[in-house]
């Protein structure tokens, strides 16, 4: 069977051009958007030169999807948006619609299918994550369980517009960030915290001296244990980040005794009136405690609220830190700061405070 | 319920279908019932769940016929107790530019994986990709095939060009500084080689955002951020202005105070913007929409190096080419990219980023090597340290200039 | 003029005496007629004007009996032709805090060196030490007897406590929130060994500035920057505020709009200060020193490890104890600063700074070892990579907590 | 002669108390000054809790002064400063009285003998300096030359007040940096461009691997030359830092045609409004021109009139850079902008700009 498609082998295509799928009210209005307007949560409208329109309503969605889903998706947009949708860069599905009349039909029938609308404008949006349990084989924590519990507290913030900003919150299980973590108001990190251990099959899994040259600190090193080639890690060097075993199976750092997350803040992507920054260490380390993280969670909510009663309008969250400074931050969080908060990684001596800029 | 929770053998995971939001356990539930991969996935994720690790192994070089990226392969550590995950490979298929799609074509994906996988999927994954999530090894051919034939392509996956995304650009947003989703699309089957045969030293991403906003967050996460911007006078609608300040905005606190360059003023009137002190950061426009726009001389700034922390720590995106008009056949910035990946396939390493390049060799030697003139718009500020590789100097005689 | 300037021997030297700021040139000449040391200096510098390099050669070690320091050996590349230079070796007096000095005190030291040495000094070196610039070994013991016999002593040089020096805080200035020099004084003394002796891993410095001011670039220059600082409010004079504002000062423009707190506000009749918020930048009180003053409750920071950029780029000093009080004997501060040296002296290498050293090790790691409580005024910002040095872990049997 | 002193020698006795030095009203007002009042250039009068006043006339200075210099001052100061004086931070001379009616005819006998009076308030006071060929064996430029030639052409700014905040200048005569060059508005600094020539006598001055160590880019390797041991130096990797030089008197880099200066700017000390901040490259090289060195006193003078005009009020150089963008400060100045400007040392990725902040 397989065979008479393999003699009609198609090989880089590329993807669909997007044009196929375009609302023929967008293809006709493409470029000459003048300004939109959110109506309320989740809802959108563009209004172009020519005065047409086009209306967006926005579902938030767990990413994790089943076809039974994307088909159910499909029948929303068959019934309200003549069959147009779209996924954000963020996961949420977008319906593109003509006809503000079925707005709020539309709206009734997502939720009572169970899904939220809204992630617009001054709200927290769909939290970016990555595989964890489900799919990678190098997470320290899970993602979507985390997810799931920090946006079933967060909840009414996907569906209000309430904050002093937007506020985006992302998850990766490892080092590896698959995603914009490290650039989110809030990022939630898994971490390792035991260095790897060595397996005895690992001079057929790997290489030696690839192994060795894999660890940034130089913590590797060679070694010959019952006549068989192997290396040893210094633990002292070790900072977990778990490229050994990106490059060797046989170093695995996972470990339910140590393993957990790490909370960061006040990274942003948008060049909106402070340029990008990166977030930085909030809380080193809570352990995984699944399926619902309730201290993560805590710790997320804390921060969330805190920063929307005090932040100004428009002050995204490492805005508003960096306007009180960060002894504030952790007073008023009540987060404790340890020796951990402060870098010792290549750039460390570019954020010691080198002024008497503080206050106590 | 109550009943139910106690027979059930996933305990920990069902207290997830509980809460307001959409519960990714109830998705894999809902295909267990029907299907054994999603079944198994949802018995080893408990196992996890109790455990507190993963019980994947490392992944597997697997793929379809003359490609090299794609399909990330996966093992079960727990074959015996769950067969049907024992292989679970994810296939990334190519979305298309901006995520637009129509029912059809989903259904059409659903359908071939309905017959072919877990029946579960990630809409989408954090590159772009529309992630299938999980198949055997066996069923990578035949998949691979009916996408094709449906006209799809696969993603990318190890040392090669990923799967180039954007934001949606000019379908549906007044900000676009050029046409993201044109370009994006261009790039990518321009590239499909490089998409599809890992030639580079290390991964590579290209991510396209209209405008300094930069909804695709592409300064944080690809190699080469291309982000709209604009050259002449932000466009004021005066009427406009005062109609956002009779509903409530206080123009001076929260547009003029909030100006990172402080070049606008407000008298109550009228606004005036010191354009050439504008930064083109948004803020203004974002705020009031109806009344501000973008400039129309447009274009993009093109900029470098984004990445996770593995090894060096994680990088921005920084400024490369400070304005490039972006029109097809978008010439210039391919000759630039050819230029940036020869200098790469050249002198970097094994698993070394462009941004991780440039910083070993030095930005200034990579300008000259890629053949782009040094501009203040690329750096915060000039060197603070003197150690400054001077590169000629006079010999001895002063009978001429040495070079190092 | 331009008849002497043609038979002149300096001609490039004679140019520099011309000009409105005082000349270098005319203090050498106007010795070189009566000192044969000024008289070859002169011409070696001639010399070194027209070949463009120095015509010094490195330095050797020469110094007073019993002392590691406070002696610059020198040596003419061209004692033939410039023998009263061929030892030209430069002494550093340890100056009295804040160069303070009476003319009496003054003219003795001009005694002494103008029988042993130049005739020329520095007053002072960057350091902080009266200079004594050039004479011949034969000539140190003499000169040092009779510096000691005057009150006098040497300063630092090499692997060393190098001189420390302060502003002249509280004898001049309203703003100092501790006594730099009775401070600077005090430790001098007490380090006399350690001043005198190389025991460290290189050179230390202290640098003790009354306010943030840092009229002594103590950020930039110390090892050890103690810059003085209050707690509470800062004290305003209204009455006087308003003076300055009818005088012509623009209250909101100078002083409220360029508070980098924003903590200030003026309505035309008072003026506010949220003084939680007030960083102690001084620009207020700078600006109408008739209206604001410091608070009451004073005391200092420490700062710790600035230098110059070789080898791995200029450092400025970064908090180590937020706030301190400052008061004789000055024992919470010298026990700390033992403890750094202990630490310095285990851990140091050869030639390390403290900085250095800092940076090496990490400063959370530094921290520990000389016991002070990590606190978030020591940094700009928490990190921003994830590579942590976690110290505990839980050994696999969950039997207890491991550690590195 | 020797001996019968070194019967008494005294070591470690420290230097002089200041108090003796003191001032009779600084000795009594020790603490209590309330504020203070610049009256005009270079005049000062600090008034005290108990309304005593002490006024100040400050004297600029080339540092290097000989002992008929310092005992004129001392004179000076017999005459109107009751014998008392004090030297500055910034190499000035101090003159502490209390009969006002003394400062004008103290102003006038000091200029009168060739010294200016000023350095106060908004002004470029003296410049912090170094030995350069006057003393030191690792100078890339002369010191002392260099101020004198700048001086000479900001003289007015010394004895005025019109600035729109101090200006500091440094010069350093080597990377060694020997005063605050690396924080200073506007920083002269000596560069040496040619890698070190190893003269022969190397392994009798110097040990190899105390010299191969010396260096920071790892560009001196052991080498065996006519079979005598040395070193040899690549020079790709030579940044002209001079190191090696300090341990090893065989391995000299001072050289006529490449030896020249750099010019920064907007570094400053203070935490007045901002932080201190680093001196930034503005000029890679400017040859040495002695005896004036008129390019070097040019290209300051091109920056200090340009700020001049420029700034605000209270705004030192680097804030007014900070304000106005580099790109714009390039433009404004026409120093050109070159690949040496952008960092390529140990935290240059922390100096890219990772945002589309800027203006074209
Ligand atoms: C649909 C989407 C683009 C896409 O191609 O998918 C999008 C669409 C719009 N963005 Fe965005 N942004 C989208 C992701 C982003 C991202 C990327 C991200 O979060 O990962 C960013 C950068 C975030 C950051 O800085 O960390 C982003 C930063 C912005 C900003 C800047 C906000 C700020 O103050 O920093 C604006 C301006 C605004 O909202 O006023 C903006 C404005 C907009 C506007 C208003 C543009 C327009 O005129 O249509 C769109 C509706 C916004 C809204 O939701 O209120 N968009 N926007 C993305 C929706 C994600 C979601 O499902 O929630
Ligand atoms: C599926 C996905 C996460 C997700 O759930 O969305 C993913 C999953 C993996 N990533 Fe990723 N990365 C994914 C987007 C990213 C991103 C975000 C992006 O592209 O915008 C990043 C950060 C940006 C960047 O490229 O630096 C990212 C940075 C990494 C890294 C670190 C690379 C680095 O240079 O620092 C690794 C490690 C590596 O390459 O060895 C990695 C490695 C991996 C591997 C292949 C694990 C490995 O070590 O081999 C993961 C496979 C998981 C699995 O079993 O499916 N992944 N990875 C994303 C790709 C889906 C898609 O094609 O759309
Ligand atoms: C005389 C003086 C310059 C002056 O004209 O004022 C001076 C002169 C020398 N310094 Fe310095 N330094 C002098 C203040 C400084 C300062 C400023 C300060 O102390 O506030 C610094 C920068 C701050 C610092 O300590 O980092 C300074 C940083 C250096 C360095 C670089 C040290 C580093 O760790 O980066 C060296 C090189 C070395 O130590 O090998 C150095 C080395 C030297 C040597 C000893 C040359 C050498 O390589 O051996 C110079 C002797 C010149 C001579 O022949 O007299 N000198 N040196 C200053 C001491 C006078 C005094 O005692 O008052
Ligand atoms: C005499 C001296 C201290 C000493 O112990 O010798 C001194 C004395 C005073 N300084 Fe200073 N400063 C002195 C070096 C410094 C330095 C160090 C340096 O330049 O190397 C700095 C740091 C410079 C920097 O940031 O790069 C310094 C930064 C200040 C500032 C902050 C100015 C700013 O806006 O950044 C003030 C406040 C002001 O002037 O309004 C200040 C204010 C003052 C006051 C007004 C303090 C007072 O109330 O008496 C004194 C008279 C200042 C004047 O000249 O107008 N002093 N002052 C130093 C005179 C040097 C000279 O001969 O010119
Ligand atoms: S962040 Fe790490 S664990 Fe999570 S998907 Fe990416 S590589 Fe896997
Ligand atoms: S986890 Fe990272 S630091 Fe630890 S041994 Fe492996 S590579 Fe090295
Ligand atoms: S990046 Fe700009 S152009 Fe693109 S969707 Fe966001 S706001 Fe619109
Ligand atoms: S775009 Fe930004 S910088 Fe430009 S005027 Fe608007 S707020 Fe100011
Ligand atoms: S540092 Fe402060 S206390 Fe010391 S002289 Fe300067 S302004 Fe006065
Ligand atoms: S000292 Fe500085 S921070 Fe404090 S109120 Fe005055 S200007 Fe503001
Ligand atoms: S800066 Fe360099 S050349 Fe100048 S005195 Fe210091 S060590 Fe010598
Ligand atoms: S000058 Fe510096 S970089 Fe060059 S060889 Fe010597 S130590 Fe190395």
């Amino acid at each position: 069977m397989e065979s008479v498609q393999a003699e009609q082998r198609r090989t880089d295509i590329g993807p669909p051009n997007y044009e196929n799928f375009l609302h023929p009210v967008i293809k006709k209005n493409y470029g000459t958007w003048k300004y939109h307007e959110i109506l309320k949560p989740g809802v959108l409208v563009h209004v172009s030169e020519t005065g047409e329109k086009i209306y967006t309503v926005r579902m938030g969605s767990p990413r994790l999807i089943n076809i039974e889903t994307i088909r159910m998706i499909c029948d929303l947009a068959d019934k309200y948006s003549d069959g147009y949708l779209r996924f954000t860069s963020r996961h949420n599905v977008e319906f593109l619609m003509t006809d503000q009349s079925k707005i709020d039909p539309l709206i009734s029938e997502i939720e009572s299918k169970g899904y939220p609308v809204g992630g617009t404008g001054k709200s927290i949006t769909n939290i970016v994550h990555t595989q964890g349990w489900v799919h990678c084989h190098t997470p320290a924590t899970d993602a979507s369980g985390i997810v799931k519990s920090v946006m079933d507290e967060l909840y009414d913030y996907f569906r209000t517009m309430k904050l002093p900003a937007k506020l985006r919150i992302a998850l990766a299980c490892c080092l590896n960030m698959c995603g914009a973590v490290h650039c989110s108001d809030i990022a939630i990190l898994g971490v390792h915290r035991r260095p790897p251990k060595i397996l005895s099959n690992l001079n057929k899994l790997c290489e030696v001296p690839t192994t060795v040259a894999s660890c940034p600190t130089g913590a590797i090193a060679p070694a010959v244990v019952d006549g068989v080639q192997t290396v040893e890690v210094n633990e002292e060097k070790c900072m977990f980040c778990g490229n050994c075993y990106t490059m060797c199976p046989a170093m695995p750092l996972a470990n339910s005794l140590n393993d957990g997350v790490s909370i960061w803040v006040g990274g942003k992507v948008s060049n909106a009136r402070h340029a990008p920054m990166f977030s930085k260490l909030a809380i080193p380390y809570i352990p995984n405690n699944p399926p619902r993280w309730p201290e993560v969670v805590d710790a997320v909510k804390n921060i969330v609220e805190i920063y929307a009663k005090n932040a100004k309008k428009y002050e995204r969250l490492g805005e508003w830190i960096e306007r009180i400074g960060w002894s504030r931050f952790f007073d008023m969080t009540g987060i404790e700061f340890t020796k951990y908060h402060i870098d010792d990684y290549r750039f460390a001596a570019t954020t010691y405070n080198t002024s008497t800029h503080f206050t106590l | 319920m109550a009943n139910e929770a106690k027979k059930s053998t996933t305990p920990l995971l069902d207290d997830l279908e509980k809460g307001k939001w959409p519960s990714f356990v109830r998705e894999i539930k809902k295909m267990a019932d029907k299907n054994p991969r999603a079944k198994d996935l949802l018995g080893q994720l408990e196992m996890s769940y109790r455990d507190k690790v993963t019980h994947w192994k490392h992944g597997g070089l697997v793929g379809v016929r003359g490609y090299g990226g794609g399909v990330i392969g996966r093992y079960s550590d727990s074959p015996d107790k769950f067969p049907n995950v024992a292989h679970f490979h994810t296939i990334r298929v190519n979305q298309p530019s901006g995520w637009f799609y129509t029912s059809k074509a989903l259904r059409e994906i659903c359908d071939i994986w309905e017959q072919h996988g877990s029946g579960l999927t990630n809409m989408h994954g954090s590159t772009g990709d529309m992630v299938l999530l999980g198949t055997s090894t066996d069923n990578l051919e035949p998949i691979f095939s009916k996408l094709t034939s449906k006209g799809w392509d696969l993603g990318g996956s190890g040392s090669v060009l990923r799967t180039p995304s954007c934001c949606l650009g000019k379908a549906r947003c007044e900000f676009a500084c050029y046409d993201t989703l044109a370009l994006t699309n261009d790039l990518t089957h321009e590239f499909q080689d490089v998409l599809h045969r890992p030639q580079f030293p290390y991964k590579w991403k290209f991510k396209m955002a209209g405008c300094p906003n930069d909804c695709v967050a592409s300064v944080a996460r690809a190699d080469m951020s291309i982000i709209g911007r604009w050259k002449d006078d932000v466009r004021v609608d005066q009427d406009a202005v005062r109609e956002y300040a009779k509903s409530g905005v206080n123009v001076q606190t929260e547009i003029c105070d909030l100006c990172p360059t402080q070049c606008m003023s407000w008298d109550g009137r009228e606004l005036k913007i010191e354009n050439t002190w504008c930064n083109k950061c948004m803020h203004c426009i974002n705020a009031m929409p109806k009344a501000l726009r973008p400039g129309k001389d447009t274009g993009a700034t093109i900029l470098i190096g984004a990445k996770a922390p593995i090894l060096q720590g994680a990088e921005l995106s920084s400024v490369l080419v400070p304005f490039m008009k972006i029109e097809p056949p978008y010439k210039e910035l391919k000759d630039l990219v050819e230029k940036i990946w020869d200098f790469w396939g050249e002198y970097g390493k094994n698993r070394e980023r462009i941004g991780e390049l440039i910083q070993r060799v030095g930005m200034g030697q990579f300008l000259e090597a890629i053949e782009l003139p040094p501009s203040p718009q690329m750096i915060k500020n000039p060197r603070e340290n003197p150690f400054i590789f001077y590169e000629e100097y006079f010999e001895e005689e002063g009978s001429g200039e040495g070079s190092k």
